[in-house]
């Protein structure tokens, strides 16, 4: 069955991005399809390869990061909602000017139209927030 | 329809509202801090027995554990899952609706 | 923007009060977004959503709370063919709300009749 | 003592929890969705215009405006304030407790 | 680390269950680090906030739900002269715990007892 | 008289930050001093130079960087939440082998001992947060 997973919450913050990822690695183990993993609001800042988490914690950027890798998600941020919190890639960067972008592997940034996509694609969207 | 409540009843509404609007026969499945309704003792205890009555309801084992409490905590009737058994109620049901 | 043809029920629903968090704005961003994918499109306000929909919000970025007041974007989505906004009785009831304290028309619906309209869609947006 | 509450009382628990330890004569600021229970006619007036026989209580008025209410509309008793007068109470009481 | 003999009255409000978000942990680690000011440091559990104190936390970064479990550190507050740690009886009882159900050693308090012991602080931090 | 800020939420989810600042901007404006704003939790990312809000609305960053520069306040973002949060200086960054940082102007990275010190070194301490 093909699924979609919107994300509300940043990291660590909330467990939602925690429990967004079970859920997902789980579903991709019962043979599922995950159209997409949208990240919306806060969720925005999972994106960020800048995290530096304690060596002792789990690392939530890198494991969202490598479970697209394996399993090629496609990972999308949600351009407004990242652009007001400060999540930039190269382009958007370059866009407004600004000298650094913060965007980790596997994460792309486009617009809420993707959010809507993945409802109608999918068979089943399955919302994690606080 | 699968509906999943992450809040503890002791803190917001959430689980409330869930109970007013879902239909007989609805899931419902109680998750991250949403647990802390699935346990014997406490006073939402009456509750969710009663909603027992209308509803499946599920909790999640890993955040149970995670609280410190067991799955013999959890009241009769309330079904112990994991994530597994989640993605298969997803599965199964229409649509879920995430009451944050 | 069409989606071959593939028409779906949307609700979005939403329960938090406006200014202290930010999910009714983003959820209403969502709300115009998705207008233009032309699928079946309801709102449903309960608890504290209600209050997203309060006549006379004032604020700007340069008075009050300093935040900018989103609440006429309701009156906009008339004009992208979203009317189906449903709020929830009770929830106005225990807040001394009344249809006049609204910025926008809505339909009144009691426990039964949202409970109805939540069981017909196909996806539910909360945030 | 200040203490100051942010949150809705449908939402969550904090204005409850904080009036079961306001000792008689402390001050309370109702402010971001806090206001809400500054509100003459819904559920919680009962317990407000209780809880104004033993405390001071506050509402921010750029929260009341924002949120489409106006200060006829609050309680009578709870004393409506801007932030200039929130510094002021914060100056005229020992510590500030935040209900979060 | 020494403030020139200010001893102040610090008290730690915790009001939030753990794991379900992060403020239980991050306000342990200002515990930790406020300790070694030689303050007049206080902890309080109240509502959601005695689940932190909850005994056979079990988790870790490879299983449960994937998040360290840091109870035991609520153990180590000892060896720091963390000695102080309240816990609201009403919450207790509401959630059919006991403090045979707790980590660590702990002082019941009653409302009147717990108002007492705010109204005596100078600093008041909640997460 | 000496009043310390807490701020426990990051820009635009929340109020706290917002509320945060008029209230710094009416205490300034009475006359009162600003011991320290202390960022912590998800606030650390209230410090980020990489937000670009729409143009009508508040310049959350902005302002508390503006209000920072006119009154000389001092700034701080807690090291640890920043960390895990993915909110770095020049020095964190290259530090922990980082190709960008984002913090913005007027704020400062160090220890959560300065928020303890703000509470014993000021006469009030507000906090702001969810």
């Amino acid at each position: 069955m093909k699924f979609a997973i919107l994300v509300n919450e940043g990291p660590y913050q909330h467990q939602a991005s925690d429990s967004a990822y079970q859920f997902t690695k789980a579903a991709l183990e019962k043979g599922h399809e995950i159209f997409r993993v949208f990240f919306y609001h806060d969720g925005v800042n999972n994106a960020s390869r800048l995290t530096v988490p304690p060596q002792d914690d789990r690392n939530i950027v890198n494991r969202w990061s490598e479970l697209a890798k394996e399993h090629h998600l496609d990972m999308v941020v949600c351009i407004a909602a990242a652009q007001r919190r400060g999540l930039l890639d190269e382009k958007e960067a370059k866009r407004h000017g600004k000298d650094a972008n913060n965007i980790a592997e596997g994460f792309r940034i486009s617009g809420l139209g993707q959010l809507i996509e993945a409802g109608i694609q999918s068979e089943r969207l399955v919302v994690f927030g606080d | 329809m699968l509906h999943t409540v992450n809040k503890s009843p002791f803190d917001r509404n959430s689980l409330e509202s869930c109970l007013r609007f879902a239909h007989q026969g609805h899931s419902i499945l109680l998750f991250e801090d949403g647990v802390y309704g699935a346990l014997k003792g406490t006073r939402f205890e009456t509750l969710l027995t009663e909603a027992l009555k209308s509803y499946n309801i599920y909790v999640l084992v890993p955040d149970i554990e995670a609280r410190g409490m067991r799955t013999d905590g959890i009241i009769e009737g309330i079904k112990p899952t994991d994530y597994a058994g989640f993605v298969d109620l997803v599965a199964q049901t229409k649509a879920v609706q995430a009451w944050l | 923007m069409e989606e071959q043809g593939v028409i779906k029920k949307f609700l979005y629903v939403n329960r938090k009060a406006p200014y202290g968090s930010i999910y009714a704005l983003e959820s209403l961003e969502v709300v115009l977004i998705g207008a233009a994918f032309e699928q079946d499109i309801s709102l449903a306000f309960i608890d504290d959503g209600v209050y997203q929909l309060k006549k006379n919000q004032q604020t700007s970025v340069s008075s009050g709370i300093g935040v900018k007041d989103f609440s006429k974007t309701y009156r906009a989505l008339e004009g992208y063919d979203v009317e189906k906004l449903y709020v929830d009785n009770k929830s106005m009831e225990e807040r001394g709300l009344t249809v006049d304290d609204l910025i926008v028309d809505v339909q009144l619906l009691d426990d039964a009749q949202m409970a109805q309209l939540m069981e017909q869609q196909d996806v539910v947006l909360s945030f």
